[in-house]
This record gives C-alpha cells, structure tokens and sequence, in this order.
C-alpha cells in the first residue's frame, strides 16, 4: 500500500470537519472522492498533503508515519496537491511558474551539488533539460500559447490547468488533484480526462476530488463518498455513484 | 538596460580619470557602500518579500567589531573582517530563526526586526566600557588598508574609490548569482506565494533565512570598511533612519531588479551635494523630489525604463 | 574687489540644529555687517568677505564631505562645529590640513585636542565646561558655597552628554559632592519616570542638560510633579525659570551674557539685538541660546581684526598668532589662552521663587 | 516606593494614550489604504504648531485653538489624499515613500515659518491633582481622558455603524467591497482625512504638554506604529492597549533599570507577545 | 433593460473582447456560454465597472452607465456576483450577508431577507457565525450568491455560479434561479457548464475568443450539433 490512512479526525473548534476517516491507495490507482459540499474532502487532502496537521489518526506513506510532517517535507517525498481555488504567484509569467515547480527535480538531479551551479550562473545541462520538459508539459495542458503570460492575467480555467501543469511537473509519485476540472469547460475536461490518464501510464498514482461526476466518474478506478466528515460508501466508482445514500446526499435523486 | 550594468561599471573605472575632487570622490565613496548595502537589502527585502529592518545593524555591528579589533587590540584590518562577518551571521541566524519560525510576517517581520536592531543599538550606546558610548570610535590615525603583504597603504582617495567599487562589484555578483541560481526562484516563490511554494517543496524557513543571513553578512562586509574609511564608528550606524534610507533608496531606483538599488542609492547620497540649497529649501525639495519621482515612476527608475527582470 | 572666503560647518537641520543653526544666524550678521560697511582693509587692500555655511544635519559622515569640500574650495577660516560627534568627525581630516587653515569649534570634546601636535589649526570659541577656566570649575565652587551635598545629573545620551558627564563627574567627585547621573535617549518628552527615579534620592540640585527644548518639559515636569524644585545649569537660558517662577526654589544658571539685562546697559548688546530683529524679522530669543549666535557674531569680528593687525589675509601662521595674542571686547569679553582654548567673561545669573533674579559677573580675561 | 510605581503605572498609561492615538490612525489607514502613513507624526506636529499658532500667536482660547489646529490639519489630509495618497493606495512601498517625502516637505515648511527653536505653550491647565499621595498633573489626566473618549468613540462608531462595517469589509477585499456598492474611493479618503486629524488632535495636546519643535514627529509615529504592530493591525482598541504597554513598560522599565535603555523596555515586550501571537496581541490568528 | 452595443475591451494590446453586442428584458435569464478564456468573465467584469472598456455602449435601464462607478451601478441595481467567490474571509457568515444590503435604503429589512436565503441554502444558516474564510470552497460559493441576492438587485450578473457545488446543489441552483426570474429578476450568467445553463436560461449567447458567434433561444441552440459537441460533451 502506497499510502495508508488509518482513523483520520480532524477538528475545528468544536466542527469535527474529518471523523474517522481510513482508507488506503495503491500504487498506480486512481481514486476518486465525492461528496457534498462541506464533506471534508478538501480538508482530508490538505491533511495528507501536510497543510494542516491532524487531530488524531496516522498517515502512512510506504509504510512511514508523514502526519505531522511540515507540507515541504511531504512534498519532497513525493506527494504533491493542487490547490481548489487556484494558488499562484501573481506576478510571475506561466512558464516561471512551471521552473519553480522544477525545484524537486533540480534538487533530486543534482543534490548539494547545486552550489557550483551558483559559481557557473545556470544549472547547466539541466538547464535544457528543463526547458523541454516544461514545454512539453504545456503542451500537453494547452497553456504553452500562454507560456510568455503573468499568472494575473489567466482566466480561471487556464489558472486551474496551470495548478496541475505546476504538479505535474513536481514528477509526484501521488498527485492529490483538488476539483481540477471545475471552471474547465467540456473541450478542455476531455483533454484533462486524457493527461491525467496518461499520466497514470508514466505510474503516478492520483487521488482526485471533483464535483464533475460525469469527468471523474470515468475516470477513477475507486471512490470514496464522504458525507458529514465520514466515509458513507467506498468501492469501484459506478457502485458508489449508484449508492442510494450518495445519490441521496450528492447527487440528488434525478442523477441516479 | 540589458548592458545598463556592465556600462555603470565601465564610466564608474574611468570616471576618477576626469574629476579630481577629492569631496566628489568621497561621495562616490559613501555612493558605491550606500549602493553595496541597497543591493544586499533587496535580496531580502525585493527579491524575497521580506522588509527587514535589521539591516542598519548589521552594519553597525561588524563597522563596530572591525574598529574595535584594529583600534583596542590592534588587529590587522582584513582580520578583523572575518570576527565582525562571523558575528553578524550568528546574530542573523538567531533573529532570522526566532522570527521565520514564529512565522511573523510583513510589518510583523518589519517591527520585530527594528526592535532587535534597536536593542543591539541600546546595548552598543550604553556598553561604555567597550564602545565609548555615544562618543563612538575614532580610528586615531587616517584609515589605511594594509595588504597582507604590508607593502602598500590604501589610503587615499582614489584608492578607496576602487576598493568600494569593488566592494559594490562583488556584492552585485553575489546577489545576482544567487538570483538567478534555483535560489532566487526559491525567494521569488516565497515573495509571492510561499503557502503554494511549501507545496511544491519548498523549505520556506530554509531560505528564506539563508535570504536574510546572505543580505545581512553582505551588510556587515560593507560595515567593516564604512567605519574604516569614515575614520569613525558611532552608534547611530545602527539607527533606523539608516534602515528607512535604504529602504528609500531600494524604492527610488527600483525593488526586484538588481542595478535598481545601485541608481537610487547613487542619487540619494548624491542629490543633497547636487541641491545646494538653503537648508529649509533642501530638505523641502529632497521631499518633493521623492514624491514626485514616485508618483510618475510608481515601479522605481527602472521600472520606468522599461525592462522589469524577474527573478525566475 | 577681493574677497576672503570664510567657512562655516554647522547642523542647520535635523534634530541637533538649535545652535548650528543660531551660529549660523550670528556670523551671517557680522558678515553682512562688515561688507555693507564697504569690507575691512588689510594693508593697502580692502577684503569683502563670503560666506559659506555647510549644512552637515549633525550627521558626522554628512560633516566629514561638507568639510572636505571647505578645504578643497581653499577656505582658511571655518567656524564650527559646535556638537562634539561632528568635531570627532571632522578632526582628523581637520588634522591633515594643519597649517592650511583655522577652526573655530564650539564642541566640548575639541578641548582636549588644543595644544597637541598637529593642531595649530584649532581655537575653541565657548569654553563653559572644561579646564581652569571654563565653567565647571566655577559652578562646583558655587554649588558648594550653597551647601550642597547630592547633585542629580539628568543628560541626553549622546556625544556630548557623555562628554560632559565624564567632565563633572571628575569635578564633583573632587568637590567631594555625591553625584547621581540619569542619560536620556535623544527625543525624549516625557521625563517623569527618570525624575522620579532621581528623585528617590533626595539630591539638593537638580542638574539637567543641555538643549532648552529638553530644559523646558524637564523644569517643568519637575516642578509639576513635585520632583525637584531646585535647578542648575552650566548655560542655557533662564526662560524655563521664568515661566515656571512660582514654581522653583532656585535656578541658578551659567550665560556668557545674561541679555536681557545686557541689552539695557551696553549700547554694543542693544545694537546688537536691534540688528538681528530687523534682519531676520523676528524676536529676538532670549532664552533660546543667543549665546551661539553672539559668540559667532564676536569671533568674525575677532578674526578681521586679527588679519588686520597681521597684516594678511592668508598667511594662517601669521594670523593664528595674531589672535593668541590679541584680546576682543565685543559682546563678550574674550581671548584666547596660549593652546587656542577661549577665555571669557560670564553671567551667574540666579533665579528665586517668585521671579526674582540677581546676577554676579566674572571676568577671567583679566586675570 | 509603591507611589512611584502606581504613579509612573498612570503615567505610563497617559503617555501611552497619546502613542494610542497615533496608532490608531496608523492603523486605520493601513488597514484601508493599505499604506503605512509614516507622515502621520508629521501631521501630529503641524497640529501642534497649529494650535501654538492659534493659541499663543494668535490669542485664542485653547479649546477652540486645537479644534482649529484639527480642522486645519484635516484640510491639508484631505489635500494630501488628493494630491499625493489617492495615487499609491494599495500599494504599501510608494505610500512609504511618499509619506516619507511628505515627513520632508512639512518639515521644511515649519521650519522656513518658524525655525528651529523649540517652542512652548503658554500652561493651559498648570496645577497637580494630589491624590492619596500621588501627583498627577491636571494637564496630563485631561488629555488622557480626551484620547481615551475619541478612541472608544472611534471604536464604537466603527463596531457599531454600517461605515465601520464597510471599512472593515474593504480591508479584507477592495473589489468585493465595491460591489456591494461601497464607494471605496471616498470610504478611503474619509479614513486618510480621520486619521490625520487624529494626529492633528493629537499634535494639539501634545503642545499643552510637552514643548514642540519640527522634529517630534517621527519618533511618536514609531511608538505608534509599535504600539499598532503589537496591538495587530486594524484593532481600534488594540491601538490603545498598544499604546499602553508601550508607554507603561517604558515608564516602569526607567524607574527600575538604567534609563537610557527606555525604549528597549517597550521593545522587548513587543518581541515577546509576538512570538507568543505573531499578529499581535488582538489581531487575527490567520 | 440592459443593452450592450459594440463592446470592445483589451488588456494592453491583448484584446479579449472584439465588438460585443447583446441585450436583456426585464425577468429575462440569459446564459453566456464559451470556452476557457473566451472573455465571459471580462464581459461581466466590464458590466460591473471592474474593468474599464476601451470603446462600446452600455445602457442600462434606458440610461448610458458609462460614467458610473461599481459602487454606482451597484445602487442602481446593477450586481455582480465575481468568479472565484470573492467573499469577505475575516467576517463571518452573517456579516458577509449584511454587507450585501449595504446600499440598500431599506436596511430595516434585511432580516426578512437573510431568512430567505437561509432557506435557500439552509448550510449558511447553520454557519451564520462561522468566519467565511474557513467555509469549504463550495460554501463559500452559497455565500458568495446569497450575497449578492441580499443586495436585491435588478439585475444580476452570475460569473460562473456553479464552480464547485456539488450536482444536488446545482440542481437546486438552477430551480432557485428560476424563481426569481419568475418574480422579476433579471439575470445574466455566465458559465462553463453549458448544460446547467442551458437548462436554466431563457435564451443565450455563445462567445468564443471574444466575439458572440451564436446566440438564440436556449432550448433551441442546446439541440445544435455545433452546441452540443463543444458545450454539452456529447
Ligand atoms: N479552518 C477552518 N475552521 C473552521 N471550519 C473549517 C475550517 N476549514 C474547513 N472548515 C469546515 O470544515 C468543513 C469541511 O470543509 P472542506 O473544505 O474539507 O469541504 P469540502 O468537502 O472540500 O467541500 P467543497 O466541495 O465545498 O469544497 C466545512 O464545513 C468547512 O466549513
Ligand atoms: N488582468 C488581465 N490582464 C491581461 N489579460 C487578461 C486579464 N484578465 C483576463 N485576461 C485575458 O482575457 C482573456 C479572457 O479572460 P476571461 O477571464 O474573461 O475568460 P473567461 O471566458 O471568463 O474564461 P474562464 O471560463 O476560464 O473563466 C483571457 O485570454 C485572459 O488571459
Ligand atoms: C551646543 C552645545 C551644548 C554642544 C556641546 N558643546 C557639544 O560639544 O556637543
Ligand atoms: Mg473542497
Ligand atoms: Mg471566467
């Protein structure tokens, strides 16, 4: 098991907005989480994700506790999070968004040995090796028409590509996807759905939260449906999308 | 604007070539350590977001231990350089950590940062024994540099002239290593989103220290040969008015670009000698000067000329 | 028409400027003074002078290039500095020029320069703290005769706070007067908690310094809150004492010249007075250090007569000998004594409950 | 012994009033304007000239004098946010900057009308109240009282009244705030001119205390903005807590240690209740 | 009621709306539908006064707006509801709400309102203390509408009201918006999610890299093939 969460609770005062909340994701998997707003789900990522710490409860990630480890420190053993509503730096243009987002892999690839870059003024070889990766990756999320644009003056849904494009580029063993394809149109949707699906080719595993069950419902091998903090049904997508207490809760019955 | 640098650099070897006044070299002098020390603090304050008001003590510090070192003890110059750098890095390190750690951000980082500088200045007033109090230090003798081989004495005019030019050169180089290294992508992310940056995996408290331990050893580099060639040290090096100077002269020429701060702090030494004015009228004019420049150039005079580099 | 240039390097703005600023005022008078009377005659010549006043913002770096810029325009004779941080600037840039020029400085800590070597260059124009004949002495011999025992110093903490506590620390300790010592950071208004601190000790005077911003809100918190009521002063102005007259039991300070008298009797003093109202169009600040402005006024006076009895205008050697050996009655009385530390004639002006003043002159010029 | 501390207790509590006053303004317009008005104490000072000017100058009696200094100063507020404020709003480094420029040019200006002399008021209240021991000078407990009056008026006029509501939406969204119909150019304005009239009222008490020159500004505007820091930003009643540490530990501090460390006394406190709430004392955890 | 003519807005050289034409009746719904930066948001924005245009008529009620602030429009009725929710974070629920009747006349009856739109979403009643900065991103939405909804506007402008709500929320939005076009609110929404807003809108215009390029009645253009393909994910 890639990552194992055993009895999860987290509290906001007196709001419980996780409560018990266990389940795991295999490597290689795609795992959906539903719910209604308000449900925990996007808490339930920021949990894993390091944003915020938990109450009570274990994370386990291969096997090595990660709950009360700073967001950095999760994020450079692998996992990374999109953010719901889009995060980014305002002033800086898409494609220096995408070189930050490079750091993990600088880092990985050189190690300390990144202080002679200082001495030389680039990094070197890595640095067209970058550069082709990042265009790529635009490509791949139409943004590379945008690449030469400061991130205040996207629309929303290029902002949301932008999010993903920036976690991808991290190379995560995990990707924890927060509503991606909300504010996305249809056309880009179906070209997310294709991203994400190669993306699981190259073997990253992906935990994705979305209000689009038609998009993610395809999509996810398993789901998850939480409902008041607290998993409500767990299973192969269609099963728990045909769930009478999800339909009840989420969908609304006209969906079922 | 690409060139803007390296042609600075150029006038600025030739320039003593034409003017032999030895008042006009003094102020390049006090020009190129103002421009050192506005280059170092737009590391942690343009570059990483960080307006800090510790600079002026940082300087005041190491001016203070290198004067000491050579006037009490008898020290060699360039010595007592290594002492003053060590000690404003472990001063550094301790406010940079109690204040990244506490997460205190914006004018939060701004207030603490002057009440430890103020603090350390208290201490520097009333420490009679060692700093003469208020009186400061006087290098009895006209400052000179030896070099290790004790051959040659810096000491004139056009000397120092080329050592602080130097100086500002290799605080430029330094800052725009690391600027345009993984490090200043780092500092740009933190400036701007640091929430999203941690994210990514990035060590926020990491470098955002290593921003402000850099931009502070920097200050105390120029420290050390300020109160060397001014032939004195006193404890208003450490005033916050020398905090919010620099702080004037990062904005006038321009935050997040590096030859920015170098333009402003130039002009801001230079402009009262070039305003020769009666007293009330100078500072009058100074004033409007400041504000009008703002109000035309909302980005700096870099920014008005056009082309705004970033730092990823 | 020639002219000889004469320099003068004060703090005409920023938080210290109240005596740059008033010596400024009083050498600008005597200049206008002597050029509107057609210059001076130097041999056969006649010299106008011109004037050059340096703002250094009593910032000692500010000070270190204004004052480079003096020399290199060739200035022999600079008046200032009257704060102790911008002379320690300035001296040994000063010290390199020897020979070159003269100064004229006010600051206390210039007294301990006089007469090494490599200072021919300087004269100290108000001596009312340090050496035999400066004021210090003097006032601890007063303060004894009032049968003093506690003396509560309350001094800003800067250059020359530190001077002049070092200075009377020595000279009550002499006297055998127990001294307490209380610094202030510069800007402070508000004295109340430190007043009340001295005041714990029970001290027979009073002892505050040095600017009269900081002397009124002192005399008067004092006064107000019950602290102190007994006050003493090594210069300054009586108007704290005045407008607090009910209020103090004594208020003894040291003037080089009580004014208001002055100006009834000296017709040199009302002339004096007369001339400032109307050039600078307003009243004239008897409490408000004329003292500055009256030394500065007598030493350009001074110094053209020295020319003139030297016979030059730019041989400094010859006109440094000249004023050591020349005494002027201007306003005040004053020579200078062989290593170029000023000797005059003062006021102890006291003041009593109810406004009443009485005042003793002492002329050391003639002993 | 205890009458020295329960009096210099007070003492620091009337001193830190008028630090309170300051940072209240500080506040204010950092909040809504998102510049940190260090012309402020400028402004503080040309009340006090004001209110010399009228009062001693001129011979009016001292109330009307300050109410004429704080009208006075409001105007040249209003003018300034006109002028120069208007122009850098949002934008925290060229408000600094041109409040720094603006510190300058008033200066300059007081100093061409009036010199540096110091100036001192003609006593409008002299006199102590003798309580149980202490003394207290009436002057000082009146003054106290007015700026604890104008504060706790301020704060509740803001708590209490759809302006306040405003004004505190605006500091946390601007765009937000002026689609729901906020005029936020004038909400910013009616907060420059406030502001410095607070100063200006301040600058006009001061005078009846404490002698003036051109330069007494800029260290009241620090304390304000310490005592604003400490407080947290946008806190009204914060701003007079602020104030009031402040001035107390300096005050206690002086009676019990060497007085030349003054200010550090307030200092240490401000580090320390930061690191114990990094954004101050009543602000916001987030 | 509302009448756009000739609209053209750019941001620097980059121009995002070319020559924008469209109206809107009294209790009309319409949707504005389009791709990913097809300038929807510009469009509202400009209508709000967020964003200035750079040629192009807006008259609302009969009269030219041009000259008139947000705030302005605001009181004339004129609101928007911003993309991306735009909620004040450090006040709570209540106070978020209150702020939407700030220019109202009528203050005294926001109580009556606020009870409404508690009905409406019955979540922000049961955090009417919470601070709305913590809300969950979907709350936030809820809030962001009621918000809007207590200003009382005459017409309003959606960006994009559906972003993050769940499908029975949507569901229950889309009911809620035809009420109150049945009681005579005019709306303009602007969404990605064509079927929603198809399915809720009287009539509607397609905008595609800044330009209308179909526009007709709602029930008719979700039946084109056109339509269907690009919006409708057929
Ligand atoms: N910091 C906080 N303080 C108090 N309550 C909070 C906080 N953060 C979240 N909550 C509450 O916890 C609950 C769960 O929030 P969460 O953001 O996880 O919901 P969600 O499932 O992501 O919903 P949505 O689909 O609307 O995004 C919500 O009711 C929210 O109001
Ligand atoms: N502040 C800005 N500065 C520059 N360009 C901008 C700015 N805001 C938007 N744009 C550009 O205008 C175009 C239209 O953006 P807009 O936000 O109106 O699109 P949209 O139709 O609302 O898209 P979405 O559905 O993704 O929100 C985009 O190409 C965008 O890059
Ligand atoms: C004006 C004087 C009180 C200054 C003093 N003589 C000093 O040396 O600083
Ligand atoms: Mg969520
Ligand atoms: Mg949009």
């Amino acid at each position: 098991m890639l990552l194992d969460i055993q009895g999860l609770i987290k509290r906001f005062g007196g709001l419980t907005a996780v409560s018990n909340v266990s389940f795991g994701i295999e490597r290689g998997e795609i795992v959906g989480i539903f719910g209604p707003n308000g449900s925990g789900k996007t808490t339930t990522l920021n949990l894993i994700a390091g944003i915020l710490q938990p109450t009570e409860g274990s994370i386990l990630w291969k096997g090595n506790e990660i709950g009360r480890l700073a967001s950095f420190e999760v994020a450079q053993q692998g996992l990374i999070k999109t953010f719901q509503n889009p995060q980014l730096f305002p002033e800086l243009t898409v494609a220096q968004h995408m070189r930050i987002a490079c750091h993990l892999h600088i880092k990985r690839a050189l190690g300390i040995g990144r202080v002679l870059t200082l001495l030389r003024g680039t990094p070197g070889e890595l640095d067209g090796v970058l550069t082709r990766k990042i265009d790529q990756m635009l490509e791949l999320c139409r943004l590379a028409d945008k690449r030469g644009e400061v991130a205040g003056a996207l629309s929303y849904g290029s902002e949301k590509m932008l999010g993903v494009a920036m976690g991808m580029v991290c190379e995560p063993e995990l990707l924890l996807l927060d509503e991606p394809a909300s504010g996305l149109g249809n056309d880009e949707i179906s070209n997310l759905d294709a991203v994400l699906r190669d993306l699981r080719t190259h073997g990253v595993t992906l935990c994705i939260i979305d209000h689009k069950v038609g998009f993610l419902g395809r999509l996810a091998d398993r789901a998850i449906a939480l409902h008041h903090g607290a998993i409500i049904a767990v299973g192969k997508t269609t099963d728990v999308l045909d769930n009478s207490a999800v339909v009840e809760a989420y969908l609304g019955k006209k969906h079922a | 604007m690409k060139y803007a640098a390296p042609t600075a650099l150029l006038i600025a070897l030739f320039a003593p070539l034409a003017v032999h006044s030895d008042s006009i070299l003094a102020i390049a002098i006090y020009g190129f350590m103002a421009a050192s020390l506005a280059v170092s603090f737009n590391l942690i304050f343009g570059f990483t977001g960080q307006l800090s008001l510790f600079h002026a003590a940082s300087f005041g510090v190491s001016a203070y231990i290198v004067t000491i070192l050579v006037t009490a003890f008898g020290w060699n110059f360039w010595l007592a350089v290594v002492p003053a750098l060590a000690v404003v890095l472990i001063l550094s390190l301790i406010v940079g950590t109690i204040c990244f750690r506490f997460k205190l951000k914006e004018f939060y980082f701004a207030v603490v940062t002057m009440a430890f500088s103020e603090i350390l200045r208290l201490v520097i007033l009333n420490w009679n024994g060692i700093t003469n109090g208020s009186l400061g230090i006087t290098v009895v003798d006209r400052p000179s540099l030896w070099t290790p081989s004790g051959a040659v004495q810096i000491s004139s005019g056009i000397a120092w002239y080329y050592l602080t030019l130097a100086l500002l050169v290799i605080v430029y180089v330094v800052c725009q290593r690391i600027l345009s290294s993984w490090i200043g992508r780092c500092l740009a992310a933190i400036r701007l989103n640091d929430q999203l940056g941690e994210t990514l995996g990035i060590d926020v408290f990491k470098y955002k220290l290593l921003s402000f331990a850099v931009g502070s050893v920097l200050a105390g580099l120029v420290g050390a040969f300020y109160g060397f060639y001014s032939g004195f040290v006193e404890p208003h090096y450490l005033s916050i008015s020398l905090g919010l100077d620099i702080i004037a002269m990062v904005l006038l020429g321009g935050v997040g670009s590096l030859i920015g701060p170098v333009i402003g702090a130039v002009i801001l030494t230079a402009l009262p000698h070039v305003i020769d004015l009666s007293a009330e009228l100078r500072i009058g004019l100074y004033g409007s000067i400041l504000i009008f420049v703002i109000l035309v150039m909302p980005k700096g005079i870099v920014g008005l000329l056009g082309s705004r580099k970033n730092a990823a | 028409e020639d002219v000889v240039k004469i320099g003068q390097i004060e703090a005409l703005t920023g938080p210290t400027a109240t005596y740059g600023w008033m010596s400024a005022q009083g050498a600008k008078l005597a200049v206008e003074e002597i050029n509107a009377k057609g210059g001076f005659k130097v041999g056969d010549k006649t010299y106008k002078l011109q004037l050059t006043q340096a703002d250094t913002r009593g910032e000692p770096r500010e000070a270190t290039v204004q004052f480079r810029k003096l020399m290199e325009e060739n200035v022999r004779f600079v008046f200032g500095p009257f704060l102790t941080n911008i002379f320690n600037a300035i001296e040994p840039i000063a010290k390199q020029n020897n020979g070159k020029f003269l100064l004229f400085a006010g600051a206390t800590s210039a007294h301990s320069a006089l007469g090494k070597p490599d200072h021919d260059y300087l004269f100290r124009t108000w001596n009312w703290d340090a050496g035999p004949s400066g004021f210090g002495k003097l006032m601890v011999d007063y303060l004894k005769k009032q049968d003093t025992k506690k003396v509560a110093m309350l001094f800003q903490n800067d250059a020359f706070g530190k001077t002049a506590v070092d200075i009377y620390t020595a000279l009550f300790k002499d006297a055998g007067i127990e001294l307490k010592v209380e610094l202030f950071e510069p800007g402070t208004k508000d004295f109340s908690a430190v007043l009340a601190k001295l005041a714990t000790g029970k001290p027979d005077f009073l002892f505050p310094g040095y600017s009269d911003a900081v002397l009124y809100d002192i005399v008067r918190q004092a006064t107000e809150s019950g602290f102190a009521n007994r006050f003493f002063l090594v210069r300054g102005s009586i108007g704290p004492a005045l407008k607090n007259k009910d209020a103090i039991e004594d208020y003894i300070a040291y003037v080089p010249k009580y004014f208001e008298q002055a100006e009834k009797t000296e017709p040199k003093v009302k002339a004096f007075i007369e001339n400032y109202k109307k050039t600078y169009n307003r009243e004239f600040p008897y409490d408000q250090a004329p003292l500055c402005s009256s030394s500065c006024y007598d030493h350009v006076h001074m110094l053209v007569q020295a020319m003139q009895s030297a016979g030059t205008v730019d041989d400094v050697a010859k006109i440094r000998t000249a004023l050591l050996s020349m005494s002027y009655d201007g306003l005040w009385k004053i020579k200078y004594d062989k290593t170029g530390e000023e000797v005059f004639g003062f006021d102890v002006v006291h003041v009593r409950k109810g406004g009443s003043v009485e005042v003793v002159k002492y002329d050391p010029t003639n002993d | 012994m205890s009458q020295l501390i329960i009096g210099q207790l007070l003492n620091g509590v009337i001193v830190g009033s008028l630090y309170g006053i300051i940072a209240l303004g500080v506040t204010l317009t950092f909040g809504l304007t998102g510049i940190v008005n260090f012309a402020l104490g400028a402004f503080m000072m040309l009340g006090a000239y004001a209110t010399w000017y009228l009062y001693d100058v001129l011979g009016w009696p001292y109330v009307p004098a300050v109410f004429g200094a704080v009208i006075a100063v409001g105007i040249i507020g209003y003018l300034c946010d006109r002028a120069l404020f208007q122009f850098t709003r949002g934008n925290l480094v060229n408000g600094l900057l041109v409040s720094i420029g603006m510190i300058s040019v008033f200066e300059a200006l007081v100093l061409a009308a009036f010199t540096t002399t110091p100036r001192d008021l003609t006593y409008v209240l002299p006199g102590a109240l003798h309580v149980g021991g202490l003394i207290l000078p009436k002057i000082k407990v009146a003054v106290c009282g007015v700026f604890l009056a104008v504060i706790f008026g301020t704060y509740f006029a803001l708590t209490r009244t759809w302006l306040g509501r405003a004004a505190f939406s605006y500091a946390q969204n601007p765009e937000a705030a002026a689609l729901m119909g906020i005029r936020t150019g004038r909400l910013q304005t009616i907060v420059v001119v406030y502001s410095t009239a607070l100063a200006g009222l301040g600058g006009g008490l001061y005078a009846s205390m404490y002698s003036i020159d051109p330069t007494i500004g800029s260290g009241y505007v620090l304390k304000a903005v310490e005592a604003a820091i400490l407080a947290g930003i946008g806190s009204v009643i914060g701003a007079l807590g602020g104030g009031i540490i402040l001035g107390v530990s300096e005050n206690i501090g002086s009676v019990f240690l060497p007085s030349a460390f003054r200010d550090a006394y307030g200092l240490v406190f401000l580090i320390a209740i930061l690191l114990v709430r990094p954004s101050g004392l009543f602000g916001d955890r987030s | 009621m509302l009448e756009v003519a000739d609209l053209n807005v750019s941001y620097g050289k980059h121009k995002v709306l070319r020559a924008v034409s469209f109206g809107l009746q009294r209790g009309e719904v319409v949707a504005l539908i389009g791709p990913n930066a097809a300038g929807k948001s510009t469009t509202l924005r400009t209508l709000a006064a967020l964003k200035k245009a750079n040629s192009g008529r807006i008259t609302f009620e009969g009269g030219d707006v041009a000259s008139k602030s947000t705030a302005d429009r605001v009181r004339c009725g004129l609101v928007l509801v911003p993309e991306g929710r735009q909620i004040f974070p450090r006040s709570s629920v209540h106070e978020n709400l209150l702020m939407g009747a700030y220019h109202r006349p009528d203050r005294d009856q926001v109580d009556g309102d606020m009870e409404r739109i508690f009905s409406m979403f019955p979540r922000l009643r049961e955090r009417r203390t919470q601070r709305a900065g913590s809300m969950s991103g979907g709350e936030q939405q809820m809030l962001a509408i009621g918000r809007g909804l207590m200003s009382r506007p005459k017409l309003m402008l959606l960006d994009e009201p559906t972003l993050g709500l769940a499908p029975i929320i949507i569901e229950e939005l889309g009911q809620i918006i035809r009420k109150l076009a049945s009681e005579g609110l005019t709306i303009l929404l602007a969404e990605q999610n064509a079927a929603m807003a198809l399915g809720c809108a009287d009539r509607a215009y397609v905008l595609q890299s800044g330009s209308i390029v179909t526009s007709g009645q709602a029930k008719q253009l979700s039946e084109t093939s056109e339509v269907k393909q690009m919006y409708l994910g057929a």
